[in-house]
């Protein structure tokens, strides 16, 4: 017990050179090492499951902790070629992400020229979002251009973003689109 | 009882990315200083400033430079010591601070009272006060984490391997090649608390350095706050022991004070 | 630059500052009180009684200061007991704030039962257990329990500046002086107090003449403490060159030394002087805790 | 170059770091001196955006140079590997001979119908071609599209095949790739080098020794870029001038070689693979465009198909593509619904969207996890979204652009009244990482699947859920109708609700997997039956697959590559080939044929990586049963190349797609299986990099009289809200970049809420040099105000010699530079950045130019 010895000389050292206060010696008390009183696991437990950084673009994977669904910890997964387990500031932040009391939780609307949000459900919303696009549509669809070009699609309505979401989202997202003609689909790898 | 161990931070390799701290923050849950709304400080692109409670790991940002893009940014990853011999754990009135048997320095949260003497008793500046919990604290070197054979969350994380987990005496060789290494290329290197018979017999957390310690915040000769100890009360004593005499003197019982009331005064 | 810039301010502030000025004065006081009941003689035992009510008040006004200080104040027992294991004795012989825990509870223990002496001896005590426990305490045993007082007092007055320099902070732990400063202050500030209340307590003329010289002697030896300390800093004095510079030197060494020396010397009234005396101990633990405490020291490794 | 991969990086920078320790040079060129030039070898200074000054500079150092001449590796991998010997047509005329723009530059006017090109030149680039032989005889393009010939459509790629390039390997023809280039940067000398971007000619020469001794047989060196190298409006040109460089070196195809480009999202590339981008459908097929003769099914085929390269299979990917879109509906006989598919009008990028949008053009938007409102010229971008109908802003955040209507800094200060905006607005909170599943395409191209770990709180949804929700309810809406217009959407597959037994996680949740299956792709008859690879892939609707490139990540119905963790032990090569999946094909290193030599040998064996196993039993083909010689590609990687291709055999004569090319030809993408240092179609702005200065400048470009590149873009030319600086504008005086830190991600909506990110880097500031600050008075943590001719914004000063005064052309010119991650939302805010930035950009690829551009600064 290595630790113990070089403490144990420390003390005598400290002892001999000191005073008669510092010669006397602590009652029931001791340097030497000991097991600290039990801090418990965070992770112990806990269900992990694969994940990958949603930050930069290298690709980070990483392990979310959950115990009864409830995110206790992401750290980096030490299997990947990419991190080994390693992780940025941002990715180390990642549990704040979701563990975040400033979240947005709620579906807000605005009314043209009013000043203030209100809290609407979420299938009025959609409801009411469906219907503003069909109007767009419906309004600004060119089939042809005055050239006689066949053309199929509205340059009225622009959807923006993509880069920091998943490949299926942007598949959806540009096959609907496309798909009711809209062209003006752009994310941040444009810019 | 395991090997003792403990951090080796190659600051020659750090990139200042703060990882370790926030890796630090989120595996032991410290919160943001005032919920993370701050102001700059103007200290290069340092903003945590040091260590505290709340902040158990602390990137150095040093510029030096003689003029434009002529001269280099020096970066460390700073955190507790971990002290062969520790002033904290000394010092420490209710027994919080124990010696763990990885060798390593933990404050024990349930048992600290927040007297505050461990704060003033580091020689580095790592201990302070947790606003939430009221007690001290410091890195604990990730001890729950290391009962389970896991590795501290900062040195996990850190993504160029600045600061390296393991046993103390492979880290030891591990920093002597790196020196080595270094200085084959002109570098002026140095292990800073890497030597058993130096200052507090060797730090747990040592560091590879270019500069002075001093550059880098580290005392150059960090010493027990005991060693004070018995000069200090050696000399209260003296002095209680003048005043004593002089006490005993001078409130001597009137007979005494009224023949020395004529006389040319007190001894 | 001293290694000591290096370490972290423990944020012992005005809680710790009140503390050890008030620990001062009561230790100063109960060290007095203890000899005068031993060499002085039965004129004084009025002044005696009063150091030990100063001590005691002063003893229980210090744990409740040192306890609301803490961060955790209902823990302050883990200082004396082992809390995970109760009720075995926390106690380290190298560690000053842990014998100084243990100081502080001896102390208020010994001038409580001296000043119940002293009260039980005015027939002040109305409380029947208080007044069998006062009672008990009289004569030989006074003595005893007040000489007993009066040595954990004179270390309480110390032991707060050893605690300072038993750290790694600037100034503090930059000279071995601050201990003995701090007993001479103790000494000088208890006698102050002394000569206020002992007045209004029956003490005569002489007795407080007799302190108020004893006190003349004790501020000569804290200028002589003070200027060596100042010399033992060294190039650290730069320090001085700051707001807490000019407390030391206006407030401590002009107001609260040679302002009262100057008075002693001119047999001015008494009361002025310890009035001085007393504001200038508390400035002394003033601009020696402040001076250090505001020194960060990531600022000092900024060089701003 | 281009790159701060320290700071924005971190993770993917432990590699270089590693390499270093292992005696590899590191060598940074920026303008400011970073956490990457710190622990680099060598630091260069460089003023920002006179890159192709620097690469120019070091391509003519290097030609010229002892070692490129006397170790013949170097022009065996040029010679044949590259075009370096192919001969450009006699009307070539270079910027040498037109003093700054090439042969072919013509007006462009804008089309009535959609007049946001932001264009006011472009060129003709018909002389820019390769010198050819006669083309063989066969059918006729135009004669098989007016017969609409087809599936399958061989036929009509067959006949795109131009004849055959003349080239000259001694390399001495003056028309030959390598001696127009050689003469081209002739004039990159070492002193122009200083004088235009500023850095030491010793630093530079050091930087040009330290690249020849590091690439070879046995060594190879990487340049790592990012948008540093994009944003600009020659943005294109500068990653171009470094491959150039790079495949004279060697150093394409090989390990630890190639010009990496490091992107700045987690899905970016996914997102530009999978395209959410206006100008691409799926796997990099240009969008059918109104501007082009893209009229027909088969004059878009004829358009963009390269008949001599793997693109010669555009028909069967184009095909699979529209069966995904419109399943059953697509026929051969209605060209697989290729005239529902809508058309472009031109430009409808980012920037040219918010030009529109601000006259009007532009009635709704959806913005999901994107935050235009500090972005690009923001007070412009803002006061366009203030002329929307409506706006719906899905985020996990409330973030600027929701909230811009009320809070933006115009409506703050009282300039804009908030009433007066009538634009119906949307806030709809969003899922995080952990609580859905998906993939991800990494900057490697590799696919990674993330899975569900935990419920997201309150209304928050993904964002797949909102599009396939108002997907089911716009089926709805217009079910039924007759006209011709919306026939398009009513036969738009619409089947991503999860299977039965599969549990939506939110209700009406979209099943991710699904979804991947239907971009992998499967037999039109059998869904189950997925296609393992895009050789699989017809041209005739037998198979289905949104994107060939992601053709293979989902081999099988319940075989999810992108979820494979399983890494190489330590000590092999590490190709990692069954972690995640990498398109094309699982490959890692991409054209790696590169690795070997003509022989199909490693060029060393410290570089090995491909090569040709001349013994390897094949077994028989199994579609024709007939036996397959020996010989194999092998190696650590998935080959590049056809795997039983011989490095001695010979293109076919009639051939197609790869039967086009010959065993030494790696670049199969290229239609001569070369890499090109001469770029003869593709780009819009030259064949050639040349250095022009930004758009705005302090300085007249010192290389050339033409100052600009002159097709480069500017939206919104002349109008109040894209204000432009004019060349050394004395109110402007200061060249300024914007960047990103580590602590901060983008706009800041995924950094500037998070307690632990926020107190890192808790305020905006701006850097600048101790010089300017004196001049200006300014100390460190002063407020300064900091403006351009679009606007103005607050910032603290943060004084350093990490940045600061340069020598330029004979003037001193003071660099600052801004981190751009703020703005009035969160626990962190500050000024918006970007309101600086003007809307002119690239002409490839419409990126805006905010990394060189200029300001002023004063003391607030």
């Amino acid at each position: 017990m290595l630790v113990g010895r070089r403490d144990f000389l420390r003390l005598t050292a400290s002892a001999g050179a000191g005073t008669a206060i510092g010669g006397l010696v602590g009652l029931g008390v001791t340097l030497a090492p000991a097991m600290a009183r039990a801090q418990e696991l965070r992770i112990k437990d806990a269900k992990t499951t694969p994940s990958i950084c949603p930050f930069c673009s290298v690709g980070c994977a990483t392990l979310i902790h959950t115990v009864d669904g409830k995110i206790v910890n992401i750290e980096g997964d030490p299997r990947s070629p990419h991190n080994e387990g390693t992780l940025c500031p941002k990715g180390a932040a990642i549990y704040q992400l979701h563990m975040n009391p400033n979240r947005a939780t709620k579906v807000l609307h605005r009314k043209p020229g009013a000043g203030d949000w209100e809290v609407v459900e979420l299938e009025w919303a959609m409801d009411r979002v469906a219907e503003l696009i069909k109007k767009t549509r419906d309004e600004t669809f060119i089939e042809k251009l005055p050239n006689g070009k066949l053309v199929n699609m509205t340059p009225a309505m622009f959807a923006l973003g993509g880069a920091t979401l998943d490949n299926e989202f942007n598949h959806v997202c540009q096959k609907f689109w496309r798909g009711l003609g809209v062209v003006a689909i752009e994310n941040q790898a444009r810019i | 009882m395991p090997e003792a161990m403990g951090f080796f931070t190659d600051t020659t390799v750090c990139i200042g990315c703060k990882a370790c701290e926030v890796a630090c923050k989120e595996w032991n849950q410290l919160p943001a200083e005032n919920g993370g709304v701050r102001e700059l400080s103007g200290d290069s692109y340092d903003n945590t400033r040091r260590l505290d409670g709340i902040h158990w790991r602390h990137v150095r940002f040093i510029e030096q430079f003689k003029g434009p893009y002529d001269g280099r940014w020096l970066m460390m990853s700073d955190v507790c010591k971990h002290c062969v011999q520790a002033g904290c754990l000394e010092v420490c009135p209710t027994g919080a601070i124990i010696r763990t048997q990885f060798d390593t320095v933990v404050i024990q949260s349930d048992v600290c009272n927040g007297c505050r003497a461990c704060i003033a008793a580091c020689p580095f500046g790592v201990i302070d006060i947790n606003p939430v919990s009221g007690t001290a604290q410091k890195c604990t070197l990730c001890y729950d984490r290391l009962q389970v054979g896991l590795e501290p969350a900062c040195s996990k994380a850190c993504p160029t391997d600045s600061i390296q987990f393991g046993a103390i005496s492979e880290l030891r060789t591990r920093a002597g090649k790196r020196v080595a290494q270094l200085k084959s290329q002109g570098v002026a290197a140095e292990l800073y608390g890497a030597d058993p018979s130096g200052p507090l017999g060797g730090l747990n957390s040592f560091y590879l350095l270019v500069d002075k310690p001093e550059v880098y915040g580290l005392p150059r000769h960090p010493e027990l706050p005991t060693a004070n100890l018995a000069k200090s009360g050696g000399l209260s004593m003296a002095s209680a022991a003048v005043l004593g005499l002089l006490a005993i003197v001078g409130l001597r019982k009137r007979r005494m004070d009224e023949q020395s009331r004529g006389g040319p005064g007190n001894v | 630059m001293s290694d000591t810039f290096f370490s972290g301010a423990p944020h012992w502030t005005w809680l710790i500052l009140l503390y050890f000025f008030v620990g001062g004065v009561a230790g100063g006081a109960a060290f007095l009180a203890a000899v005068l009941d031993w060499v002085g003689g039965a004129e004084d035992r009025p002044v005696a009684r009063s150091g030990y009510n100063v001590a005691a008040f002063g003893a229980i006004v210090s744990g409740a200061l040192l306890t609301i200080d803490l961060g955790r104040p209902l823990r302050f027992w883990h200082m004396l007991f082992q809390s995970a294991n109760f009720p075995a004795l926390m106690f380290k012989g190298w560690s000053p704030i842990s014998f100084g825990a243990w100081g502080i509870l001896l102390f208020g223990l010994f001038s409580v039962l001296a000043a119940l002496g002293g009260m039980a001896e005015e027939g002040r005590l109305h409380n029947p257990t208080l007044r069998a426990v006062g009672g008990a305490v009289h004569g030989g045993v006074a003595k005893l329990v007040g000489g007993v007082a009066g040595l954990f007092g004179i270390f309480i007055a110390g032991y707060t500046g050893v605690l300072l320099s038993v750290t790694n902070r600037p100034i503090w732990a930059d000279s071995p002086w601050l201990g003995a400063l701090f007993v001479a202050s103790g000494v000088s500030t208890g006698a102050a107090a002394l000569i206020l209340l002992a007045a209004r307590r029956g003490a005569t003329e002489q007795a407080l003449a007799r302190l108020s010289a004893f006190d003349t002697k004790a501020l000569v030896v804290e200028l002589l403490v003070l200027v060596v300390f100042v010399v033992s800093l060294g190039a650290l004095n730069k320090v001085w060159v700051s707001f807490w510079g000019l407390i030391l030197l206006v407030g401590v060494v002009a107001l609260g030394i040679l302002a009262p020396l100057w008075l002693h010397l001119q047999r001015r009234p008494v009361a002025r002087a310890a009035r001085l005396v007393l504001l200038g101990g508390f400035l002394l633990r003033l601009a020696t805790i402040f001076a250090s405490e505001g020194i960060e020291h990531y600022r000092v490794t900024a060089g701003m | 170059m281009g790159s701060n991969m320290a700071e924005c990086h971190p993770v993917a920078f432990r590699w270089p770091m590693k390499a270093k320790l292992n005696g590899a040079k590191l060598v940074h060129v920026d303008p400011r001196f970073t956490r990457t030039s710190a622990v680099a070898d060598l630091h260069v200074p460089i003023r920002a955006g006179s890159d192709i000054a620097f690469l120019g500079g070091l391509i003519n150092y290097v030609i010229n140079s002892k070692r490129w001449n006397s170790d013949p590796f170097f022009r065996e991998f040029a010679v044949n590997y590259t075009n370096a010997a192919t001969i450009i047509g006699d009307d070539f005329k270079d910027t040498e001979e037109l003093d700054g723009v090439f042969s072919g530059l013509v007006k462009f006017s804008e089309p009535a119908f959609w007049p946001y090109n932001g264009l006011e030149g472009r060129y003709d680039n018909a002389t820019w071609a390769y010198k050819r032989g006669p083309k063989a005889p066969g059918p006729v393009t135009k004669d098989l599209i007016a017969k609409r010939a087809g599936p399958p459509f061989d036929d009509l790629v067959r006949s795109l095949k131009p004849g055959p390039a003349d080239k000259d390997p001694t390399l001495q023809n003056p028309h030959c790739v390598f001696q127009i280039l050689k003469r081209h940067f002739a004039r990159y000398t070492p002193e122009m080098v200083e004088q235009v971007c500023g850095s030491p000619k010793e630093k530079f020469i050091k930087v040009a020794e330290l690249l020849l001794e590091n690439s070879g047989r046995d060594r190879t060196s990487a340049f790592a870029y990012a948008v540093a190298w994009t944003q600009h409006t020659y943005g294109v040109q500068m990653i171009s001038c470094c491959a150039l460089l790079q495949l004279l070196l060697g150093n394409i195809g090989r390990p630890g070689a190639g010009v990496m480009a490091l992107r700045g999202h987690a899905a970016i590339q996914g997102s530009t693979d999978v395209p959410t981008l206006y100008h691409s459908i799926h796997g990099y097929m240009n969008a059918p465009s109104a501007l082009r003769p893209h009229e027909t099914l088969r004059d878009y085929m004829a358009a963009e198909t390269s008949p001599t390269s793997y693109y010669g299979n555009l028909p069967k990917f184009l095909v699979s593509y529209l069966k995904s879109m419109y399943g059953a509906a697509a026929t051969a006989e209605n060209d697989f619904g290729y005239d529902w598919h809508p058309k472009i009008l031109g430009d409808h990028s980012h920037i040219a969207c918010f030009a529109a949008m601000a006259e009007g053009k532009v009635k709704g938007m959806c913005c999901v996890g994107q935050n235009p409102a500090t972005s690009l010229n923001g007070g412009a971008t803002r006061q366009a979204l203030r002329q929307l109908d409506w706006l719906v802003v899905k985020d996990n955040w409330l973030t600027e652009t929701a909230t811009s209507w009320y809070l933006a800094p115009e409506v703050k200060s009282g300039e804009v009244k908030v009433g007066d905006n009538k634009t119906e607005v949307f806030f709809f909170p969003s899922t995080q990482i952990a609580e859905y599943d998906g993939s991800f395409t990494n900057t490697q191209r590799m696919l990674q699947w993330h899975s569900f770990a935990a419920k997201a709180p309150g209304d928050c949804r993904t964002d797949s859920w909102f599009y396939h929700n108002l997907a089911k309810r716009l089926k709805k809406a217009y079910a039924g109708s007759k006209l011709s217009r919306d026939q398009g959407w009513n036969n738009v597959t619409w089947d991503f609700d999860p299977d039965a037994g599969e549990e939506p996680l939110y209700p009406g949740e979209i099943s991710a997997r699904k979804v991947l299956r239907e971009i992998n792709g499967y037999q039109t008859a059998d869904p189950k039956q997925h296609l393992k690879g895009f050789a699989e892939l017809k041209d005739d609707g037998s198979t289905t697959c949104a994107s060939w490139i992601y053709c293979g990540c989902y081999p099988a119905w319940d075989q999810n590559l992108t979820a494979r963790r399983e890494a190489d032990p330590p000590g092999v090569p590490g190709a990692h080939l069954k972690w995640g999946w990498a398109w094309p094909a699982n490959r890692r290193v991409m054209y790696n044929r590169a690795s070997a030599d003509l022989k199909g040998n490693p060029w060393s064996e410290r570089k090995r990586w491909v090569w040709w196993d001349a013994t390897f039993v094949n077994p028989p083909d199994p579609k024709t049963g007939k036996p397959v010689p020996r010989g194999k590609w092998v190696g650590y990687d998935v080959p590049d190349f056809g795997g039983t291709k011989a490095p001695d055999a010979q293109p076919k004569p009639d051939g197609i797609g790869l039967d086009a090319l010959s065993g030494t030809q790696p670049f199969i993408m290229r239609a001569d299986g070369k890499g090109w240092l001469f770029v003869p179609a593709g780009l819009v702005d030259g064949p050639l990099p040349t250095h022009y200065e930004p758009h705005e400048s302090p300085i007249q470009n010192p290389l050339y009289k033409q100052q600009t590149s002159p097709v480069h873009k500017v939206w919104a030319p002349g109008k109040p809200y894209n204000k432009l600086a004019v060349v050394g504008d004395p109110k402007f005086p200061y060249v300024i970049s914007t960047y990103r830190l580590t602590e901060h991600y983008l706009a800041g909506a995924m950094s500037r809420w998070l307690p632990w990110l926020a107190e890192l880097q808790p305020e905006l500031f701006i850097e600048l040099g101790k010089g300017l600050a004196q001049e200006k008075g300014i100390k460190n943590l002063d407020w300064v105000v900091v403006s351009s001719p679009r606007g103005h914004i607050r910032a603290k000063a943060l004084v350093t010699d990490r940045i600061g005064v340069m020598h330029i052309a004979g003037k001193r010119i003071h660099h600052v530079g801004m981190p751009w991650h703020w703005g009035w939302m969160g626990l962190s805010t500050g000024d918006v950045v970007n309101d600086l930035t003007a809307w002119v950009g690239d002409p490839n690829v419409s990126i805006h130019e905010g990394k060189a551009f200029v300001c002023n600064v004063e003391k607030a």
